[in-house]
């Protein structure tokens, strides 16, 4: 049953990669069906695991076993409890609805069987990256939607951007991967074993120690996947993928892998305190990073990946607080991936209706061209600043809340962070729909001097954007009235209420000022004034932040071309050095044949002269040893 | 002699050993030192007429008549044949052109007849069974017997290989006639065409008093003429001049004639300056003086 | 004596490369089929074999020993365990799909050259290679191996200074230039190394007495039989000399850049997918077997070039501008890895090198082949050459990413489970080594996915635009190959049951035993 | 005396036929001592063949005569064909083995 969940899909991508070009016509539904009967049957396993007491309801299903070493054992196995159920019904509800928006969306790409192929593909393998009962199964799956991602950024190969940065999304993550890998290697060293059960259970036999580097390492592979300071940079270039990608992989579900990594480990961090303090450190840091490089985009897309970046710092910071944290990370996560996907395919659809023009500078007033998309576009703008009653707002105040509630002066700082992110949460989001929907018209002419002609997008763009922002406005209120969520979590993440020096309305009323102050600030900033269609040089925090805050740059310069410089000397050290040795050996025994080379001087005579010799020694070395 | 072979060796084999070992030795240095291939191929024969007297002397009466017959009756023969083809008298210079090739070849001989020697003497080769028993059915029938039942198949390999050989030879010799031959019109069209020698080719001697083929025939100065000897003798450079020894015999002649008659050598002129047109009339007048005098006396 | 099957794998491919060679002139492509044929026949065999061979029973079966050269004490034996039936079942695996990619690589190109038989020499060659690497592996006689493990150079050579890759940058003498040199060089390290070898074996009997594998190995065991320690050091350098050489190790690996570059990328694949593994297996059952306190002894000098190979061949990978030579570079790293799961001595590590073994012949097979076919339609190896190939023709493309991923082992592709394990054993014992290792990883990613993106993606170069997609054969090559690459990377069980008792036996020779997890060891 | 003598003879023999072969350049005269060498192989056997009192010895010598025979046939026809291509019986200007 568990493994149908992520067989589907998979068949779907085999089905559609390898059956040519006469599956085109259908192509896009076989997928979108496919991606459908996984969240039925995630329903139908949910359903019946409401059905169990909390206690019993995790589910094992062990197919086979896959690397039988001596002394290692790798099974093909899955778990599925409350955390991994509702990161399936998330994935696969929300890969459906992305599903039928696509098929609109790619509506004209000739290609559009390999896309849906990739999507397919993408889903197999974060299912199986959530539904994997040890460690090596979750990387496989970690892998598989890293090689999904890069498959879908670069899927406009023909542009060497996306292709480009299709390949930096992939190295970055390889690099996080490095550190799972390392991780899972502590974990055998350590435990003998890498399945969840037995790891975590085990975690108090050994020393802090290791457990610290273990979670260091769980926290590197973090970073990577969920585009966490230091390796956030691949997340703005991911932009160039179709945005249908964006919404699925780089809004919903994949870039939060890390946060289910890390709440999934909890014991291990719960274990050591080190390793959680820098999992919240990384997270408040990225959560500003993200949101300060969102104030400066002008690219939309960029604009939401920065707030996605600062969203998911969010939801590590509550993961790095330990159980007080752990069920909002999750709650923040489901409720992001309802509105941040809305707001992608919201600018989706404005892209759609702009020939693909992306630079905000050159919307405006669109509200009127394009109802629907503005009103999903609104309601997922007011949930992600978290307007009171939209999902936002509980699962955002519940995580400034939970970060006061650490206690000390880390509460203190990172419940101010958290309440500063807030803010400018407010204010870039602020932003991007003033520039976008009201404002006079801006529009220009594209590269091929066509005029754009807004207008609403076809219903399978439609409706899953309605769908996208019904959720995004009633989940938060669902899952908190009475902390449903928390209860149905809590056989997995042990929450408890740490002790908040300050009460829930005063954490409430602060989010609440800094969300006004945000608003207005951006009001005054882009409402009241007009945008001018050029952006201005700005000061210089600004342009540094149009730049990511010129990470890349400190990348381009100490990795890249550190990289080509030794790459180039080690070349040549290879062909002189190394092989300069050889060659003289070549040399030497050249001279040396060419000396022997005089005797051969052609005449039998002096040939026969040898061979006679030669038979003379012969004879009197049998002689001597006869004699002998 | 049969006993003799078959049991012991009698005083009387080891004379004609001691003897004929030596001579046989001798032709064969002789073989590879004389300068001429024919004076080489003779000696050799000599060497294996030897050997073949050996081979009876060792109760191998059929293989001694087999080494007369074969080798010295065909074998040598074929030899000189090509020898003959070749040239005769071409003299290869024993002088080496490889450097130093003569030394290690004399050495290496020698060095290896010691070696043989040597392992001649350190066999235990002391009793020896005479060939009594195996000849006393007669030496070919005990061949025979051998050849047709124990070394039957290398019989038959031999004999094809023989076949082989022959026709490897007429492959080998045979030269294909690539063009129809020409015509004698069209050899004389040719070489009109060529414009040399219209004219048969003179003959050798003429003008001369030898005529032998090897001689060039003289040109009116004297000279002799290239065209007048076969082309191999040209060749094998086996001309033999004789055009000055002609004159010069023609002048001792008229020296001794005039000696003999008191003759001031003045009065005639001296041939050597004078016309030789007529000098084929001087001689039979210088004889007539003689012989006047002769009468004389 | 039952029917010698093992004899009976060898030979199959000598005749067949004997038939081959016969095939007229004029007969080119019945030559070629013949030649498939013969390969399809020993992979037959090899089946058989592999069938026939109960991975829990003795360590050496289907043993075949007959007296040969007596007065040496040099005898015809042979016997196969785990390891060695896995590699012959690659390397008859992977010849039939050379043969197939090589199709058209010996035609001549004057087709009025009757007497000079370019064809019928071509894959006679390479099943007279199949024939001596397939004995090589069953050989549990020290010398027999030494013999085909040398003999392996001359069919070799002649493919790599013969028959070069039409595809060159420079003139024809300049292509041969380079071809011979490429072949000479390959042939001179590999010399000097087997002569070392040689020299070692002579010790080696010298000290023990005969040249069996098995009753050495016994002896060394059973302590009836103790080496000097400076002795067993130095004849266990002589024969890893030879085996570092065969299988590249830094710093002797710079003959294989050369000889991948300029052989036919058929030829390169028999080069590091089927010759260079007799390396590595050497390492594994010689070294390990009959110098086990030596092997100890050299460990930390060989972790340590392995990880130099690892680190340095994936840079140089990176630096390089021509598609063949880049995936010879990946090849030295990869080799590293398969090393240092040898020498660490554990039996994860040493399963995982073996079955790195299996996987590396696959996907360097399925890469260097696909690579092959792009460079014979485009005409040349230089990767700046193309761009934008993923356009006109997918399904190339899509083998081409097939064969990178696998290269940098992405999990769900064989090379990453057997990587896997040699980093984990490695880790286990020698964690720092472990972790530098990794890094390979991240290198690795970067040169495939470099290579990708500069020849597949990107706009369309004028001179690609008209390069047609795979054809039949060519897809006939690579899919099976994908496909198992896909197999074995989710159900490797097969493989690792064959291996497992014969990683346990070798363990056992060397006396290790793989360290305890913490906490057991705690308890 | 002894019929060793013959052996040392035929040893002799040889050993100057070998000598010959180096020395001379004439192709006829080398191929002349060939035979010559031949020919004291001979001599030994039927020594031999009398010193172990059976005949095989002969025979072998008798083969040898045969393929001698034969040999000579076929090379006195090479010397001459060698003569009509190069007009000249001397080893040395066929000294074509150096490339």
């Amino acid at each position: 049953m568990i493994a149908l969940l992520v067989a589907a899909p998979l068949l779907g991508a085999a089905v559609l990669l390898c059956g040519g070009r006469r599956l085109d016509r259908v192509g896009h539904w076989l997928g979108t069906a496919l991606a459908a009967v996984s969240f039925v049957i995630g329903l139908v396993l949910f359903t019946d695991m409401l059905g169990k007491g909390a206690e019993d309801r995790t589910l094992n299903q062990h197919l086979f076993s896959w690397i039988p070493v001596e002394g290692f054992q790798a099974d093909v196995a899955f778990q599925l409890d409350q955390l991994s159920v509702t990161f399936v019904l998330l994935i696969s509800g929300v890969g459906t609805l992305i599903h039928l928006y696509s098929i609109g969306y790619m509506e004209h790409d000739e290609r559009r069987r390999r896309f849906f192929g990739y999507l397919n593909l993408f889903l197999a393998a974060m299912l199986l990256l959530v539904l994997a009962d040890n460690y090596l199964l979750l990387y496989v799956g970690w892998e598989g939607v890293g090689l999904a991602s890069y498959l879908l950024i670069g899927f406009w190969q023909h542009k060497p951007s996306a292709a480009t940065a299709a390949k930096k999304a992939f190295l970055v993550n390889r690099v996080g991967d490095m550190g799972l890998s390392i991780a899972i290697m502590l974990m055998f060293t350590t435990f003998g074993t890498f399945a969840f059960g037995d790891v975590l259970e085990a975690t108090g036999e050994t020393g802090e120690g290791k457990l610290t580097a273990i979670g260091l390492m769980l926290l590197l592979a973090a970073c990577g996947k969920s585009a966490q300071v230091p390796l956030q940079s691949w997340l703005g270039d991911a932009m160039e993928g179709p945005t249908p990608v964006s919404a699925l992989i780089h809004a919903a579900t994949m870039v939060t892998a890390g946060v289910y990594l890390i709440v999934r480990s909890g014991e291990i961090f719960n274990a050591a305190p080190d390793a959680q303090l820098a999992v919240t450190v990384v997270g408040a840091v990225t959560l500003l990073f993200g949101a300060i490089v969102g104030c400066a985009k002008d690219d939309i897309k960029k604009a939401l990946a920065g707030s996605t970046m600062s969203q998911i710092g969010y939801m590590i910071l509550a993961a790095g607080l330990g159980p007080i944290g752990y069920v909002f990370a999750i709650m923040h996560l489901v409720t992001h991936g309802f509105f941040k996907a809305g707001l992608f395919l919201g600018a989706g659809s404005v892209m759609h209706g702009m020939n693909d023009e992306v630079d905000m500078r050159k919307y405006g007033g669109l509200r009127k061209y394009m109802p629907v998309t503005f009103v999903t576009f609104g309601l997922g703008y007011l949930a992600i600043i978290g307007f009171p009653g939209l999902s936002g707002f509980f699962s955002k105040d519940k995580i400034i809340e939970a970060a006061f509630a650490k206690g000390g002066t880390e509460g203190w700082i990172l419940g101010s962070v958290a309440l500063l992110g807030a803010a400018i949460t407010a204010y870039y989001m602020t932003r991007v729909m003033i520039m976008t929907f009201f404002g006079e018209k801006r529009w220009e002419p594209d590269a091929e001097g066509k005029q754009p002609h807004p207008h609403e997008s076809p219903k399978s763009m439609t409706i899953p954007m309605i769908l996208l922002a019904v959720g995004s406005v009633c989940a938060g209120g669902f899952f908190s009235i009475g902390d449903r969520f928390m209860h149905w979590l809590e056989p997995v993440t042990h929450h408890d209420h740490g002790d908040s020096p300050l009460s829930a309305a005063t954490v409430t009323g602060a989010t609440m000022v800094v969300l006004v102050i945000g608003v207005t600030l951006a009001w005054l900033q882009y409402g009241r004034r007009p945008v001018p269609s050029v952006a201005p040089r700005g000061s210089l925090l600004t342009r540094a932040a149009r730049r990511d805050l010129l990470q890349d740059d400190f990348n381009h310069v100490v990795l890249v071309r550190g990289g080509e410089h030794l790459t180039r000397s080690l070349v040549y050290v290879d062909h002189t050095l190394v092989d300069g040795v050889v060659n003289g050996t070549a040399a030497s025994v050249g001279g040396l044949s060419g000396r022997l080379r005089k005797l051969q001087n052609g005449f039998a005579r002096s040939y026969a002269v040898s061979m006679f010799g030669g038979v003379a020694v012969l004879i009197a070395a049998t002689l001597l040893m006869r004699a002998v | 002699m049969t006993a003799l072979a078959a049991y012991t060796t009698s005083t009387g084999e080891a004379v004609q050993f001691w003897v004929l070992a030596t001579v046989a030795v001798i032709g064969a240095l002789c073989t590879i030192l004389m300068r001429k291939a024919v004076h080489s191929a003779l000696c050799l024969a000599g060497t294996m007429i030897i050997l073949a007297v050996f081979y009876l002397a060792n109760g191998a009466y059929f293989l001694g008549i087999v080494q007369i017959v074969v080798y010295t009756g065909a074998i040598m023969m074929l030899f000189l044949f090509v020898v003959m083809l070749v040239g005769v008298t071409a003299a290869d210079s024993l002088k080496e052109t490889i450097k130093g090739q003569r030394w290690l070849a004399a050495l290496c001989g020698f060095g290896f007849a010691i070696l043989l020697f040597a392992g001649i003497g350190n066999a235990s080769l002391k009793d020896f069974n005479g060939l009594a028993k195996a000849n006393e059915g007669g030496n070919v029938e005990g061949l025979a017997s051998l050849i047709f039942t124990k070394y039957v198949f290398a019989f038959e390999i031999t004999g094809a290989l023989l076949i082989t050989a022959t026709v490897g030879a007429m492959v080998l010799t045979h030269r294909e006639r690539t063009e129809r031959a020409k015509t004698q019109r069209e050899r004389a069209e040719e070489r009109v065409r060529e414009g040399k020698h219209l004219p048969p080719l003179p003959a050798p001697g003429v003008y001369a008093r030898h005529n032998a083929v090897d001689i060039a025939g003289l040109l009116p100065d004297g000279t002799p003429s290239e065209l007048t000897v076969n082309q191999t003798l040209r060749e094998r450079g086996q001309i033999r001049d004789v055009s000055s020894e002609a004159l010069n015999d023609l002048r001792a002649l008229e020296q001794r004639a005039a000696d003999r008659l008191e003759r001031p050598g003045s009065v005639r002129p001296d041939t050597g300056r004078s016309g030789e047109g007529d000098s084929g009339s001087d001689p039979v007048a210088a004889a007539a003086g003689e012989q006047t005098e002769e009468a004389s006396k | 004596m039952s029917f010698p099957l093992l004899t009976a794998t060898a030979a199959l491919p000598a005749v067949g490369a004997i038939a081959t060679a016969a095939v007229p002139a004029a007969r080119r492509t019945a030559a070629k089929w013949l030649a498939l044929f013969f390969s399809l026949a020993t992979l037959v065999l090899a089946v058989v074999v592999a069938v026939r061979f109960d991975p829990d029973g003795d360590r050496y079966q289907l043993t075949e020993s007959r007296a040969w050269i007596s007065d040496f004490g040099v005898r015809y034996e042979l016997g196969v365990d785990g390891i060695g039936v896995a590699l012959i079942a690659l390397t008859a695996l992977l010849i039939p799909f050379i043969i197939l990619a090589g199709w058209h690589d010996a035609d001549p190109l004057e087709t009025k050259s009757s007497r000079w038989r370019p064809t019928q020499g071509f894959f006679a060659l390479i099943l007279a290679v199949e024939a001596m690497v397939i004995i090589s592996f069953e050989a549990t006689d020290v010398f027999l191996f030494y013999i085909f493990f040398e003999a392996m150079l001359i069919p070799m050579y002649f493919l790599i200074g013969g028959f070069g890759d039409r595809a060159h940058a420079g003139s024809d003498e300049k292509a041969s230039a380079q071809r011979s040199y490429a072949a000479v060089k390959f042939l001179l390290y590999n010399l000097v190394g087997g002569l070392i070898m040689l020299a070692a074996v002579i010790g080696l009997y010298v000290v023990a007495g005969n040249f069996s594998l098995q009753e050495i190995a016994e002896a060394r065991a059973n302590g009836s039989l103790d080496m000097a320690t400076n002795t067993e050091r130095l004849l266990f350098l002589g024969f890893f000399f030879a085996f570092a050489v065969k299988a590249p190790l830094w710093p002797l690996h710079t003959w294989l850049p050369n000889a991948m570059g300029e052989a036919t990328a058929p030829v390169a694949v028999l080069i590091t997918a089927v010759v260079d593994k007799g390396g590595t297996f050497a390492m594994l059952r010689f070294c390990l077997q009959l110098f086990p306190e030596a092997s100890k002894w050299a460990t930390p000098a060989i972790l340590v070039l392995a990880l130099i190979s690892i680190i340095y061949g994936a840079l140089l990978a990176v630096g390089q501008r021509d598609i063949k030579r880049l995936v010879a570079y990946a090849s030295i790293s990869h080799f590293g890895f398969i090393i240092l799961g040898i020498f660490a001595m554990t039996s994860q590590g040493q399963s995982g090198a073996t079955l790195y073994m299996v996987n590396h012949g696959l996907s360097t097979a399925a890469l260097m082949l696909v690579a092959g076919f792009l460079i014979s339609r485009r005409g040349s190896r230089l990767i700046a050459d193309y761009g934008g190939v993923q356009k006109v023709a997918p399904v190339l493309a899509g083998t081409f990413l097939i064969g990178g991923l696998a290269t940098l082992s992405l999990p769900g592709l064989a090379p990453f489970v057997s990587e896997f394990l040699v980093l984990v054993g490695t880790f286990a014992r020698y964690p720092a080594v472990g972790i530098i290792a990794t890094f390979g990883i991240v290198l690795a990613a970067l040169y495939t996915l470099v290579l990708y993106q500069r020849t597949m993606t990107g706009p369309v170069k004028p001179e690609v635009a008209s390069m047609p997609d795979l054809k039949v054969r060519e897809l006939a090559v690579v899919a099976p190959l994908i496909a198992l690459l896909i197999v074995l990377g989710v159900y490797p069980k097969p493989v690792t049951e064959l291996v497992n008792p014969a990683v346990k036996h070798t363990m056992s020779d060397v006396q290790k035993k793989d360290p305890k997890p913490e906490v057991e060891a705690a308890k | 005396m002894n019929p060793v003598n013959y052996l040392y003879l035929a040893a002799l023999l040889f050993a100057i036929g070998a000598t010959g072969v180096l020395i001379r350049r004439n192709v006829i005269v080398v191929f002349m001592c060939v035979e010559l060498m031949l020919n004291a192989c001979n001599l030994a056997f039927v020594a031999f063949a009398r010193l172990h009192g059976n005949l095989d010895g002969q025979i072998i010598a008798f083969f040898t005569m045969v393929v001698a025979a034969a040999e000579v046939v076929v090379g006195l026809a090479i010397i001459v064909s060698l003569f009509r291509s190069r007009h000249s019986a001397s080893v040395d200007d066929a000294s074509l083995m150096k490339l």
